[in-house]
């Protein structure tokens, strides 16, 4: 880790070592920082700058003067590209260095705290702070700011000017919905934290700051709500965030796996999404929110395991769809986790459960296939999933060519040609579209492999080897927890009251309280009969028969 | 995971589905001379039973079973024998039908039943039947709409056209005190084109040789009666129409067809079709000896009418129902006679129903109840009611 | 205290439903009507009753000492000496109990399901799952539970209104023909399987609310009742009541002979996942409890490092035990209630509840 | 045979990698000692049981104690 920090700066020595914002982190917690501050000098600072910026071509360094006959000597610095290069000179340069002088003259420019007074008054720009450690400049330079700075004064301005190109507001590319709205997370945080304040107009939303990653100094955002959130898991999580001591945070992948319960789980135990609006939704019911620059995923902690199998959307739709939904989904998973297992659990060991023209006919279409049906679906299998990785990692057009010459050819062929029997074809495509169905793609890729392991145990031990996968399954998943929430709640550890959200959906009024899994402030989303207006004393219940009346 | 795969190929109870030779039907036959078990397989091929869409049905060679045989001591020994011809492990999971030669059956079955209980893959739903003649024959003979004589019979069943009994009600009602159990026969008769054929020549009997008669039908397995059996011995037979009548009698008739003369014109007839309708037996006791009512109640419909009936008035309807019931009664009498008189075999499960009702009395009773039998006395209460017309009130007369 | 985890008192109830259920159910008709015919159902009923005097009197002895189990208290009772023989013969029932259960369970599988795989297969697989559940501690012993009996009660509720159209209601009668005596006579082992509860006494002081420990007890053996109660009807009115005692595991029958239009047959995997997962929960939870009392009689600091050891001991005990099935049956049958009663189940709790209060032993609260 | 005897101690030496260690390092003496107690005592019974050696059988001796009480309890619940 030390290597490229030295080589970033030279061979300078002590001095530079101090100044060396990277190294604050390799000081064990708690110790004073120690760096240095700037200099009046101008020479010497701009000359410590060039020395920590050397061979950096994009930090551009721009020294002048202000005043009529040019008494003062002035610099700013900024690396090029991350600023609004239109502000920064309409309202940076041009006020220093052609309005200014206009103000006043140069007598008052000597006599006067000249720093103060630009500052005051010349910079029409509201994100402009003070710094007197060349530590907080070059964060600042890095992160985006323009120094300011002025001869004869240890203390530079930071101007928040910054402008770099982002992508603009999209659908969200991994949790499309029909009804909801259609804007995602982009990578910039600043714009994230504002797509959720939009969302959450509330004073008591809190969103804290943290930079992690030596190198990369990755800032973190940590949304949560002060009246709904513990305390406990608010310290919890930043305790957690805190510890991490690494060189890249590139993507909110990095944080998951850092701070999860139980990183040796194949089951996720944090959520993540693309959708300001699932995040809302986490943050009201008391969850916490992780933002990662540079990405536009979003964890949600803590995170239960029917969260995976539910999609924002649910809560859109009129309730008793999303139910039927739901349902759908969850039979889904099951039918993509298990049916390849059960499918060779049944035709090798218990003939005896299928009806006898099913078994004779599929006994027909395996006449003169040369593997064992084990064999079979897990060349089928691992065949569609090579598809479905190809699929993704190819361009789009070329993907879709793919999956069709390899659903539509590959799958004809191996038919005609005898090496698959026609079942199991119907059998992957049958467990491919169920596991397109979970909205997750993290719960998908989990079932994926899980798939696999449950084959194989299908195949040595029958419908044995399958329960007693699963009974392994269950009892991982009930020993997991999600920042000290059981993962399985609020089936287990019951909490009927959550029910009304768990396997269907009721309907919105009928939600009175918050899942009380955080048990903390008000638990009541709403009155009781929201429902109450004229001609509707009965609460929503009676709503439908008033209605046909 | 790779030891446990090793540890698996091969041993154990895995068999790959291509590699079952799947059992539709079993026949059991005694040999004559030396009394030992004759075992019959109908074993599927798949290739030729599903091939229908590809080769457009199945040539004159192609025959959708194979149909082994092989003897032994035991069934187990039996399949032993056989399992050595099969290229394929015998697999019974599937196995819908038991065939027992009448040979067999006069000499005891429970021994045999026990393997098919006793083991795991046969199911407890398999159909019990007897014939008089050989299983063997049965299982060989030719199936039209289906593709095997085992579906066939299955299908026949399951239309409880007559009595229908699975392995799991044999073996019931073979153990239950105070019952005897009975099966349905099973026999080949020319179904549907043999009618026609009757007209032109001699070659109409049963036996006729097929090379005369190429374009008709092989003959088919058919339900005809019900075999009757003490203890586990088959002892006599009942016919289509008596099998009607013991259905009514054990209560399990829900569906069939009586056809009586009109009231008022005797040469004409009209069909009534039993909807639904409940059995009930209550044993009593009278000077010492037991006696029964038995209640038959039937709902029917009217299906078809020959002669002007003025169906609208209700006396007319409570005529016909009375018909109808005395109809009944006589039908369930004759078999009821058969039963007790001919063959004394209380397939009705009287002595059950008494001891429910009496058990101590029963005590005294159960050693004796094969010589009693015959001699209880049994009143009859049938009572029909006829429900619907179907769309016409009164029935269709031409003009005069 | 070894066990950090707290239950809760709905955890607790369907606990003891599935420890005591879980085997029985598949048994129960066939055991209860080789005396009692028809009458089995009455037995049950008896049992049942005969099964909450029981958890009365496992309760007094449990509640006395509140925040302590079985172990704990057994030397404070009668002394250091008599309270660790005392304990080694629970540790020892405790491992021979689940021999027997494993050995049934792979009995079941073999016979029912696949037949020329080797018992220990089932034995072994089945015991390293349920060594790495023990050492995960009584909290996912439950919630594994938690999940899976709802689901075991549902399925056994659909398998026998699925049934219905099989059964007959008249081979019930007629009732008490031969008095009483038979009766009893059938219920003798049912009481023994309720006296399984008498493990519970090692995981009272785990509950979050251990005052509760009486109703709960009770409620779940009524509960229990019940299903054997339905389980006995349904298969004695399917089968009737001399076949119904000839079959190892009537309900297995029983499922095998649903047909709904042709469409649903054969519901045997029902009954094999009900008996996988019910089975496992108990072995689980018999395998934690002689754990938990190995732990305490050896004065260990946790109970973990005996987890495999004990799981060694007991699969081999589970094949060595009897060379075969119906041996099996033989001594679960004639043999295992006595012994089972009169010794761990009704003998000793009652003893040390005696002694108990005669010498006013009697913990916190 | 053998075969079986290989998985087990294979099994054996899966077990006491996994716990054994951990047991030493943090010098927990008795529950080591009670570790390898149980271990022996299993080896015993499961090697005897693989080689098919004649094992001493606790149900016999139970049956022995309890044999007679059950039957008389059978005596006096089946008669009438």
């Amino acid at each position: 880790m030390k290597k490229p920090v030295k080589l970033k700066f030279g061979s300078k020595g002590t001095k530079v070592k101090n100044a060396n914002s990277y190294a604050q982190k390799e000081e064990p917690p708690g110790e004073e920082k120690c760096s240095l501050g700037l200099s009046s000098s101008l020479e010497e600072n701009l000359g410590h700058l060039r020395e920590i910026f050397a061979k950096s071509t994009d930090i551009i360094f721009r020294d002048f003067t202000i005043g009529r006959w040019g008494r003062l000597r002035a610099a700013v610095v900024y690396v090029d590209g991350l600023i609004n290069i239109t502000d920064v000179n309409e309202n940076l340069l041009k006020a220093v260095m052609l309005e200014m002088p206009m103000a006043g003259n140069d007598q008052d420019l000597t006599k006067l705290d000249v720093l103060q007074k630009i500052k005051d008054s010349a910079f029409p720009l509201s994100q402009v702070k003070e710094a007197t450690l060349i530590e907080q400049v070059v964060d600042a330079i890095l992160s985006g700011d323009t120094a300011f700075l002025l001869d004869g004064y240890s203390t530079a301005l930071l101007v928040g000017a910054r402008g770099w190109e982002t992508r603009s507001l999209d659908e969200p590319a991994t949790e499309s919905v029909v009804r909801g709205p259609r804007e995602g997370f982009v990578e910039t945080l600043r714009i994230n934290t504002s797509l959720i304040r939009r969302k959450i107009k509330s004073s008591d939303l809190k969103i804290e700051m943290m930079k992690l990653g030596r190198a990369t100094q990755t800032d973190i955002g940590i949304a949560y709500m002060e009246n709904l959130a513990t305390q406990e898991l608010v310290s919890e999580v930043k305790k957690r965030l805190q510890q991490i001591d690494t060189d890249s945070i590139l993507e909110s992948g990095y944080l998951e796996e850092f701070i999860e319960d139980n990183p040796y789980s194949l089951f996720s135990q944090v959520n993540r999404t693309e959708r300001p609006d699932k995040v809302a939704a986490g943050l009201l019911e008391g969850r916490i929110a992780i933002l990662v620059d540079g990405t536009p995923f979003a964890l949600i902690v803590p995170a239960l395991f029917i969260e995976f199998l539910q999609a924002s959307e649910d809560y859109y739709e009129r309730y008793m769809i999303s139910s039927f939904v739901r349902l759908l989904r969850y039979a889904a998973f099951m039918v993509s986790l298990l049916l390849p297992s059960l499918y060779i659990a049944i035709t090798t060991f218990h003939q005896e459960m299928l009806p006898t023209d099913l078994l004779l006919s599929i006994a027909a279409q395996r006449e003169g296939v040369p593997f064992p049906a084990f064999v079979e679906a897990l060349l089928m299998e691992i065949s569609f999933e090579a598809l479905r990785e190809a699929g993704i990692r190819l361009p789009r057009p070329i993907g879709q060519a793919v999956s069709i010459v390899g659903a539509l050819v590959i799958g004809e062929a191996s038919v005609s040609a005898g090496i698959v029997s026609p079942a199991m074809v119907i059998i992957v495509a049958v467990t491919g579209i169920s596991s397109f169905i979970v909205p997750n793609y993290a719960m998908a890729i989990s079932m994926r492999l899980l798939r696999f392991a449950l084959m194989i145990l299908a195949a040595s031990l029958g419908l044995f080897g399958i329960m007693a996968g699963l009974i392994a399954i269950v009892i991982h998943l009930a020993t997991l927890r999600s920042f000290g929430m059981p993962y399985l709640s609020p089936i287990v550890p019951t909490h009927p009251a959550a029910w009304k959200d768990t396997v269907i959906r009721t309907p919105w009024w009928t939600m009175l309280t918050r899942p009380p899994l955080i048990k903390k402030g008000n638990l009541h989303r709403q009155r009781p009969y929201t429902r109450r207006w004229p001609g509707q004393e009965q609460g929503g219940e009676a709503n439908g028969r008033k209605n046909k009346n | 995971m790779i030891v446990l795969l090793l540890l698996t190929p091969g041993c154990w109870s895995r068999k790959e589905i291509n590699d079952l030779a799947v059992i539709l039907a079993v026949g059991l036959d005694q040999e004559p001379q030396s009394n030992q078990l004759r075992l019959t397989l109908q074993i599927a091929k798949p290739k030729s039973l599903t091939a229908g869409t590809k080769q457009a049905g199945f040539g004159p060679g192609q025959k959708p079973t194979w149909i082994i045989s092989g003897t032994g001591d035991t069934i187990f020994e039996a399949t032993r024998n056989l399992a050595t011809e099969s290229s394929r492990d015998l697999y019974w999971g599937h196995t819908i039908l038991l065939v027992m030669g009448d040979r067999l059956a006069r000499d005891g079955v429970n021994q045999v039943l026990d393997f098919f209980a006793r083991a795991q893959q046969p199911r407890e739903i398999m159909w019990i039947m007897v014939t008089r003649g050989k299983a063997e024959d049965i299982l060989r003979s030719h199936a039209e709409l289906e593709s095997t004589p085992a579906q066939r019979i299955g299908f026949l069943i399951r239309s409880k056209t007559g009595l229908t009994v699975n392995l799991k009600d044999f073996v019931t009602m073979m153990t239950k005190t105070g019952i005897n159990p009975a099966a349905p026969e099973v026999g080949l008769a020319t179904v549907g084109l043999s009618e026609l054929k009757k007209l032109p020549g001699p070659d109409n009997d049963e036996k006729g040789d097929q090379g005369n008669r190429k374009n008709e039908m092989p003959p088919q397995a058919k339900l005809t009666g019900t075999a009757l059996f003490r203890e586990a011995k088959l002892v006599g037979w009942l016919d289509r129409k008596e099998t009607r009548g013991l259905l009514w009698l054990k209560g399990e008739a829900t569906k069939g067809i009586i056809t009586i003369p009109c009231p008022n014109h005797p040469k004409e007839k009209l069909s009534v079709d039993i909807m639904r309708g409940s059995t009930e037996i209550t044993p009593s006791i009278a000077r010492g000896k037991p006696v029964f009512t038995i209640k038959i109640k039937m709902e029917g419909d009217l299906k078809e009418v020959h002669c002007p009936l003025p169906l609208g008035e209700p006396a007319t309807i409570h005529h016909l129902e009375k018909e109808f019931a005395r109809d009944m009664e006589e039908r369930v009498r004759g078999t009821f006679y058969k039963i007790q008189k001919q063959y004394a075999v209380d397939v009705i499960g009287l002595g059950n129903h008494f001891y429910r009702r009496y058990p101590q009395e029963w005590k005294i009773l159960a050693p004796r109840w094969e010589k009693v039998f015959p001699e209880v006395g049994v009143e009859f209460q049938v009572q029909t009611s006829i429900i619907h017309s179907g769309f016409l009130t009164e029935p269709l007369e031409p003009w005069k | 205290m070894l066990e950090q985890g707290k239950i809760s008192g709905r955890q607790a109830y369907l606990l003891i439903i599935n420890v005591i259920l879980a085997t029985a159910i598949l048994f129960v008709p066939a055991i209860v009507t080789s005396a009692a015919k028809e009458n089995g159902w009455l037995a049950a009923i008896l049992a049942t009753a005969v099964g909450v005097v029981i958890s009365i009197l496992i309760a007094n002895l449990g509640l006395r000492f509140p925040d302590r189990n079985l172990f704990d208290y057994l030397g404070d009772i009668v002394g250091t000496i008599p309270g660790k023989v005392i304990a080694f013969l629970y540790i020892w029932w405790f491992l021979h109990m689940n021999a027997l259960v494993i050995r049934e369970y792979g009995s079941f599988l073999v016979v029912a399901f696949l037949p020329e795989t080797p018992i220990s297969v089932f034995n072994f697989s089945i015991l390293i799952l349920a060594g790495w559940t023990v050492k995960q501690g009584l909290e996912v012993i439950c919630r594994t539970n938690e999940i899976f009996l709802p689901l075991i009660l549902v399925g056994l509720i659909v398998l026998f209104l699925l049934a219905v159209p099989e059964m007959d209601f008249r081979w019930l009668l007629p009732i008490m023909e031969h008095g009483v005596k038979p009766i009893v006579h059938g219920a003798v082992i049912p009481i023994s399987w309720y006296g399984e509860i008498a493990t519970m006494l090692m995981i009272i002081p785990f509950l979050k609310q251990p005052q509760n420990f009486r109703k709960i007890q009770n409620l779940a053996v009524i509960t229990i009742g019940i299903f054997f109660t339905m389980v006995v009807l349904g298969t004695v009115a399917i089968f009737g009541p001399e076949l119904t005692p000839r079959f190892i595991f009537p309900t297995l029958n029983a499922a095998r002979i649903v047909n709904i239009a042709n469409l649903l047959e054969r519901l045997e995997p029902i009954v094999m996942a009900i008996w996988i997962t019910g089975a496992f929960i108990k072995i689980t939870f018999f395998y934690y409890v002689a754990a938990l009392g190995t732990a305490q009689f050896l004065n260990l600091s946790s109970y973990r490092p005996v987890v495999y050891p004990l799981g060694i001991i007991l699969g081999a005990m589970s094949i060595l035990i009897h060379p075969s099935i119906l041996e099996l049956e033989h001594f679960l049958g004639k043999v295992w209630p006595v012994y089972a009663i009169s010794t761990f189940e009704v003998g000793l709790p009652l003893l040390l509840l005696l002694i108990a209060i005669i010498r006013g032993k009697r913990g916190k609260t | 045979m053998l075969g079986f005897l290989f998985i087990y101690l294979a099994g054996l030496a899966l077990i006491i990698w996994l716990e054994l260690p951990a047991l030493v390092k943090q010098k927990q003496w008795r529950e080591v000692a009670a570790f390898s107690g149980l271990v022996l005592i299993g080896s015993y019974l499961s090697i005897s049981m693989i080689l098919r050696l004649p094992t001493p059988n606790p149900n016999v001796l139970i049956e022995a104690i309890f044999g007679p009480l059950s039957k008389m309890l059978e005596a006096a619940l089946s008669g009438g």
